[in-house]
């Protein structure tokens, strides 16, 4: 799609821009803290001109973002769908206009981007599916009863992460291994109505929950509040995602067991290379692909690993500049970090 | 009027002028404030990213604003009688899923789907509406539970998460593509030869007949301005907005204007020329004096939710073209107040009583082109959001300061 | 100018009460076609109350109505608009958002087709409101809420003697009215009940009352206690009944308010 | 009470329970709809879930409810005006958000990032009441500005979506503790002798001033009720509700409980017994009116707004305690709507001149109850959605159906 | 029963428009402590817009106002109520939301500290309301929305004359009042004047004008055209200044209305 990119146009010759759409900063707070400072760094260093911008979880905003950087003149347009139809819209107004494609984090499902660069979103399910079963066993829990708090029932992401976890954990549950406790969709990923919706759970089952597979940070913190009034907090493993500050520190203390994180300098370095090359004519190696499960064609992809953080591991984190030791080891965490082998 | 000798039937055109300009400095000022907001956004806007004042961004800008536009449309006949609808938003996630899972899953033809999505739109209102008149109620009660009830029936139709497609090309057509140039300028021809007729028919009308008329050059004028800003806008968008024109080529007016136009000339039509927009307006002002004139105030309740519902059915119609799917987020986010948002700075007051079609497009505007705008000044999000607000803020306060001055010397 | 045999409206053993304030009691009440029947008492008498009872703004606890002497049931002012009773009510309830000619039209607009015939209803409202000697109204498109209380008062009698109706019941029509325009009004009144319409005028000006009205009912808290002709009243006679309840032999018996009262004074 | 005879300044105990029962039957309930709406769904819910009738879940109940209860109660000032505040909630997470930031990152006490908390949350309210009463700008249009900055002000604190973390322990108390057993029971006892007091007192002035008063055997009901109610409740919290009593012990009174009541009594008083309250009804009632009486509209527009942010900011602080933290999520979502919809279900109009601040307390009451019996009722979200908004809309039918049959007496 | 050197309130040269609409044109009006200026003119001759000007409800174009010889400017009801001036408007602007005592006292209320003494409020309005001899109303704690039109001119007047005011002007306050609560007005007014008040009575009934007056000023379309002294005219002349702006040598001048006009009945 790359080749006609220097003759086209009859003359005015179009300067390398590429254009990235993110999709929110509600549901996870990796968007505007890490994606958009490393695809910015990445950018710059290769001397490219870019703009990124957020279309707010609001579909409209997300169409009418594309529409704007294409009207501006973009070469590479990079997105994080927020849903497959709105993605596919975008993508085919994009390719329409000759403009290189590149899907960042999701899949468009039949959208035909040229690359595609991610996380795999079963793969973080999975991994804190294995988290909460390592830790109940480490705990030594017989016959746990598990309570699972999912993200929003709106986000189709929060469906793939379920979609891993229970791959770990229905196979325990059909063993009687583990039994199955109250799972429930939070509306928004809002933490003040996890709270309320898992402390019904510890109503409900007479606070007999013996694990909670909390979808990201911010659910297994409300968890967490919950836990600590009833002072069972640090009994129960709760897990997590997105690696925050808040869920480390958690982890730390020993409240949470285990949090997901994704090292998003190295998607975003990923994919700011795929777009630095498709915005030069360059044809990238060293690629996997992935097969749309809608179109059935394989998409050109780059894949990386999410990582399951333990309290052993946290450490890694800071060590990648993800987060900063002063934001964590701020206050009563510094023994702590000590302790966890952080300096 | 039977003060002898104050009001001739036909006044001068400069006496009207004179006239016009003494209420715009009384204070009673229609909707300059309003087209004046908006031509202050588009300059400032197009100073601080020129790329805004481009073919390809007003053409944007009309794909854009039109959802919400045609749902402001509905909520004026809600808001005029004193109600609320909350759930307008989440009515139109409903009503396009609806015709988009039955065309997915049904194999239903487009104008199958449309029409049920359409029926969907009504009952939902009849409901609400008998809720409202009916059992009595509060509205803000009833729509807040629907607006509860509906996202859950949302979920249900795309299934916890999902993301439906659409692939009809007629539906697909709606929010994105635009009519051929050609019909284009006949859209544009008949609309201003329809304003014309109507607007020299009543002139000669009450001219016949003795009563107060204006005169002949001022409605010239009137019929010269709209044909002038039409044919600009027309010619506009005629032009090649293509990046890549031997790739592909884009122009022509875009189709959700002549169905924003149509929506308009209709209600306005409906509000302001029928025994019904009249009792609209009535009720809204005074239920008692309407009851007492022998207005079924109970039905007239109920119908305007129905044309609100409806409307929503529509712009959830529009809104799920322009996206190619639905979602379970479909109708939701910032929607509703965008929508309410755009009928009240259009000048449609939340107490009844006061409102027009037009508010909905003007407001509709002014949302849709301080989001665009937003979106080509700045990319960080809080920013964005900071400056929104205070860019309607601002807006809004145009008009705001110019009504009071209006207030402050007794008009109303 | 004469009763007839059966009155055109009539009410019976009338209840009406607020929670727990009754403010009606057996209220028997006819009017004839042709007469114009004046409804006095004190302020809080319960004029306006059986006024709005008869329109069915309010319902009633328990009583009979007699419309041309079948038994009817008014739930509403359609019911009552569809008998042809018209009513100008004291609180005057018009649509300060609306015009003058919206507002004098209201409910029974003119169309042409399904449009509204602006035309010519503004050229019928300017009409009536100069018959009621408003000259200071500077356009019948000027919104109500801008007009001074007489005028708003003529608008809504404007309103009520439009259409062509069988009873005409206006509640203190002239309070807020010039002289000329009072005038106007009474005279009016008088024309309307000789050309056979049942008109039925509530006032506190006696001078007023005197001038046009056929027959004299008087209400005394609440209690319908005479109903006589005007002309074997006079003044002081009908200033007592609305102040004391009794004046001679009018009015409630002595020292007695059953409910079996006040018929001495009632002709047939 | 001119009328001779007819109102004697004491009726009896009997002639008060029958004139009640008269005014019930008449359709003039008073609160009674709302409590026993609060009654059928707690009924419902216990026989459906026995644990929703349990010390654990009333305790919850309390929890999970003060938050919009309280933002509810500032809304009332708001509401009453006849205005709208809809970014109350959001003001509620900046609030929020900014005492935590505060305490994580200046270290600084407590009380000093509440105080600031609560300064925003004046400041809020003071700007926005300038827009709205100084420079006219319609309510809805000022806070839905509010709405989308605050949005924007509430990422930038929490640094674009981070969750930020609270850990000082005086603040966490608020929202996730409970009042020792021996404080339960003085903050119960002296509130039930303060309300004996001033009701005992006011007999007695009005006995002595020759004025209409209660029975004394009605004022001794009301006071033992109050008694017996709120000594079961108190006993009840006073229960280990610990599931684990070994591990860890749980009983006494949430402290959000004396929180909610202080603030009740405190707010009641200002509305029902200052002029300051007076004068908000009446410029709800009719502003010209109010106006020409003399009464400073503007400032006490202003003043509302004030109370309501700054009630707000208490809100936010009770949500970050119970959640430990604050979030991009804090105070969005549904807490607007959750907010308005308990003032509005407890009977307070939209359009200004009504309301109690008791209604926040009893609407607050319904939609907490209504929130926690569905989430023990269901798992499904869809369900979860359309059987709440359908609960609302039952327990508001009952209200109406009864306020209806009142008005159609001709009681207002 | 004499006017003074000064007059208490005069108004000078006022103007005032609602857009292009002029309602009131030069306007000189003088009142005077101790007195009853009777305003009278036609429906719409601008008498309520006058009012509204004073009190500071309408802003006005130009013109000049004097109390107590010295010039003052009003900006709203507030500093008219500061200067001692209370009012009884046509439209009554009660809060419809608030009983008789909170209506009464709205804006003046009395307090023990903080806390409203509503006891001490409520003898005080049961008071004055049984001196306008009103006696149907049930309990001083009823809403205003349940009054009928008579009491709740009642309620406004009460509420005028409950404090202790220089200036008292009275906007139709009988049009709704029944025969004995009228006379109490009259005689209020009167008792008013007398205490050394200046009263300002706008009434289109020319009975209770002459019976109370001592002055009587006529405007017409908006112009002044006479202010005399009551008993130098006759209840005909009134009625032709109102209903034609001129009778004999009052009023307008035969044939030209132009700024310098209708002084020749004014006395000093
Ligand atoms: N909605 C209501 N609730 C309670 N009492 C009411 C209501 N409406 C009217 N009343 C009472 O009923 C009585 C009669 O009122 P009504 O308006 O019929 O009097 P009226 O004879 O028209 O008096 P007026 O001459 O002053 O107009 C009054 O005492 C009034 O206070
Ligand atoms: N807000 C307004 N806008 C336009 N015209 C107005 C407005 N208010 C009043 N007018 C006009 O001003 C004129 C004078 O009104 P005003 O109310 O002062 O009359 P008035 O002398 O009190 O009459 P009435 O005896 O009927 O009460 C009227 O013609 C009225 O229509
Ligand atoms: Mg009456
Ligand atoms: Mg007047």
């Amino acid at each position: 799609s790359d080749e006609g990119n220097g003759g086209s146009g009859g003359g005015t010759e179009k300067k390398a821009k590429i254009g990235v759409i993110l999709p929110d900063s509600a549901s996870s707070a990796r968007w505007e803290t890490a994606d958009r400072k490393y695809l910015e760094a990445a950018f710059k260093a290769a001397g490219v001109d870019f703009e990124i911008k957020n279309a707010q979880g609001d579909k409209a905003q997300f169409q009418t973002i594309a529409d704007q950087m294409i009207t501006g003149g973009i070469t590479v347009l990079m997105i994080v769908n927020l849903d497959s139809g709105t993605g596919k819209a975008v993508l085919d107004k994009a390719k329409a206009q000759g403009i290189g494609t590149i899907d960042y984090d999701r899949l468009t499902l039949n959208g035909g981007a040229d690359y595609y660069v991610s996380f795999d979103n079963v793969k973080v399910g999975t991994l804190q599916g294995e988290g909460l079963v390592k830790c109940l066993t480490d705990g030594g829990a017989k016959n746990p009863v598990i309570a699972e708090l999912n993200g929003s029932p709106t986000d189709n992401n929060a469906t793939l992460f379920k979609q891993g976890y229970d791959g770990v954990l229905q196979p325990k549950y059909d063993s009687k291994e583990y039994v199955k406790g109250p799972d429930e969709f939070v509306p928004d990923w809002n933490n003040t109505q996890a709270g309320t919706i898992f402390e019904n759970m510890m109503t409900k089952t007479s606070n007999k929950i013996d694990g909670v597979l909390a979808a990201n940070d911010g659910l297994g913190n409300a968890a967490i509040a919950v836990l600590k009034r009833n002072k069972l907090n640090g009994k129960v493993p709760v897990t997590g995602q997105d690696a925050t500050v808040q869920g480390l520190q958690n982890i730390l203390v020993g409240d949470q067991c285990m949090t997901v994180y994704k090292a998003i300098k190295k998607e975003a370095d990923g994919a700011a290379e795929l777009a630095v090359a498709l915005a030069n004519g360059q044809t990238p190696t060293g690629l996997t692909t992935v097969k749309d499960t809608e179109s059935g064609k394989d998409v050109q992809s780059k894949l990386l690993e999410p990582v399951a953080i333990y309290k052993d591991n946290v450490k890694d984190v800071v060590a990648d500049g993800y987060v900063t030791k002063e934001e964590l080891c701020a206050g009563s965490f510094a023994d702590l970090c000590t302790k966890a082998g952080i300096s | 009027m039977t003060n002898a000798g104050t009001t001739q039937p036909v006044a001068s055109l400069t006496a009207h002028v004179a006239a016009y300009w003494r209420r715009v400095r009384g204070g009673d000022m229609g909707a300059l404030p309003a087209v004046l907001g908006i031509l202050v956004l588009v300059v400032g806007f197009s100073l601080a990213r020129p790329v805004f004042f481009s073919a390809t961004n007003f053409a944007n800008l009309l794909f854009q604003g039109a959802a919400v536009t045609v749902i402001a449309m509905g909520l004026i006949f809600v808001l005029l009688l004193g109600e609320i609808d909350l759930s307008a938003g989440y009515t139109s996630g409903v009503c396009a899923s609806l015709a988009a899972i039955l065309m997915l899953e049904q194999h239903m033809p487009w104008y199958f789907a449309i029409a049920i999505a359409l029926l969907t739109g009504v009952v939902t209102g009849l409901v609400l509406g008998m809720l409202v008149s009916k059992v009595g109620i509060p509205s803000f009660v009833v729509t807040l539970a629907a607006f509860l009830s509906f996202q859950g029936v949302l979920l249900l139709i795309v299934k916890q998460g999902q993301i439906i497609s659409i692939q009809d090309s007629t539906i697909l057509k709606i929010g994105n593509n635009n009519l051929p140039i050609w019909a284009g300028w006949v859209f544009y021809g008949v609309s201003i030869a329809g304003y014309a007729g109507v607007q020299l028919y009543r002139t000669l009308r009450r001219s016949a007949k003795g009563l107060t008329r204006d005169p002949m050059s001022l409605v010239a004028l009137r019929i010269g301005a709209l044909a002038v800003a039409g044919g600009v806008a027309v010619y506009i968008l005629n032009l090649e907005r293509s990046f890549n024109p031997a790739r592909t080529s884009l122009r022509g007016v875009p189709i959700v204007v002549p169905i924003v136009v149509i929506l308009l000339v209709a209600l306005t039509f409906v509000l302001s020329r029928t025994t019904y927009g009249l009792h609209l307006y009535a009720v809204g002002g005074n239920v008692e004096a309407a009851r007492r004139a022998g207005i079924a105030t109970d039905r007239l309740r109920i119908s305007a939710f129905v044309i609100c519902s409806t409307l929503a059915a529509i712009g959830g119609i529009i809104a799920a073209s322009r996206d190619n799917s639905v979602s379970p987020t479909s109708g939701g986010s910032n929607v509703l107040l965008y929508a309410v948002g755009a009928a009240v700075i259009g000048g449609t007051s939340l107490f009844g009583g006061k409102g027009r079609v037009l508010d909905a497009v003007l407001g509709g505007a002014v949302v849709a082109i301080i989001d665009n705008g937003m979106n080509l000044l700045t990319e960080s999000s809080w920013i964005k959001y900071v400056v929104t607000g205070l860019v309607l803020l601002a807006a809004a306060g145009v008009d705001a300061l110019s009504r009071r001055r209006a207030a402050a010397r007794g008009l109303s | 100018m004469t009763s007839e045999d059966t009155p055109l409206l009539e009410l019976r053993g009338l209840h009406k009460s607020f929670g727990p304030v009754q403010v009606l009691r057996d209220v028997d009440f006819a009017i004839n076609a042709g007469a114009v029947t004046a409804l006095v008492g004190d302020n809080g008498a319960g004029k306006s109350t059986l006024v709005k009872c008869i329109s069915g703004i309010y319902g009633h606890d328990s009583g009979e109505f007699l419309f041309d002497g079948r038994p009817v049931n008014i739930h509403g002012p359609r019911d009552a608009a569809a008998l042809g009773i018209e009513i100008v009510y004291q609180d005057l309830a018009l649509c300060d958002n609306l015009d003058i000619v919206q507002n004098m039209f209201l409910g029974r607009e003119r169309r042409v087709g399904l449009v509204l015939d602006d035309d010519t209803m503004e050229q019928l409202a300017a009409k009536t409101l100069s018959d009621l000697a408003v000259r200071t109204v500077k356009s019948v498109r000027q919104r109500v809420s801008s007009l001074s209380g007489g005028q708003r008062q003529t608008v809504a009698i404007a309103k009520a003697v439009l259409w062509n109706s069988r009873v005409v019941i206006l509640d203190e029509p002239t309070a807020a009215l010039g002289v000329a325009q009072t005038a106007q009004v009474l005279e009016l009144v008088r024309r309307l009940a000789d050309s056979g319409l049942a008109v039925v005028l509530i006032s506190h000006n006696m001078n007023d009352v005197f001038a046009v009205a056929d027959r004299i009912a008087a209400l005394y808290l609440g209690r319908m206690v005479a109903q006589v002709k005007a002309s074997e009243v006079t003044h002081a006679q009908v200033v007592e009944l609305i102040t004391a309840g009794r004046s001679g032999n009018l009015g409630l018996p002595p020292e007695n308010g059953s409910s079996s009262n006040a018929d001495n004074g009632v002709e047939s």
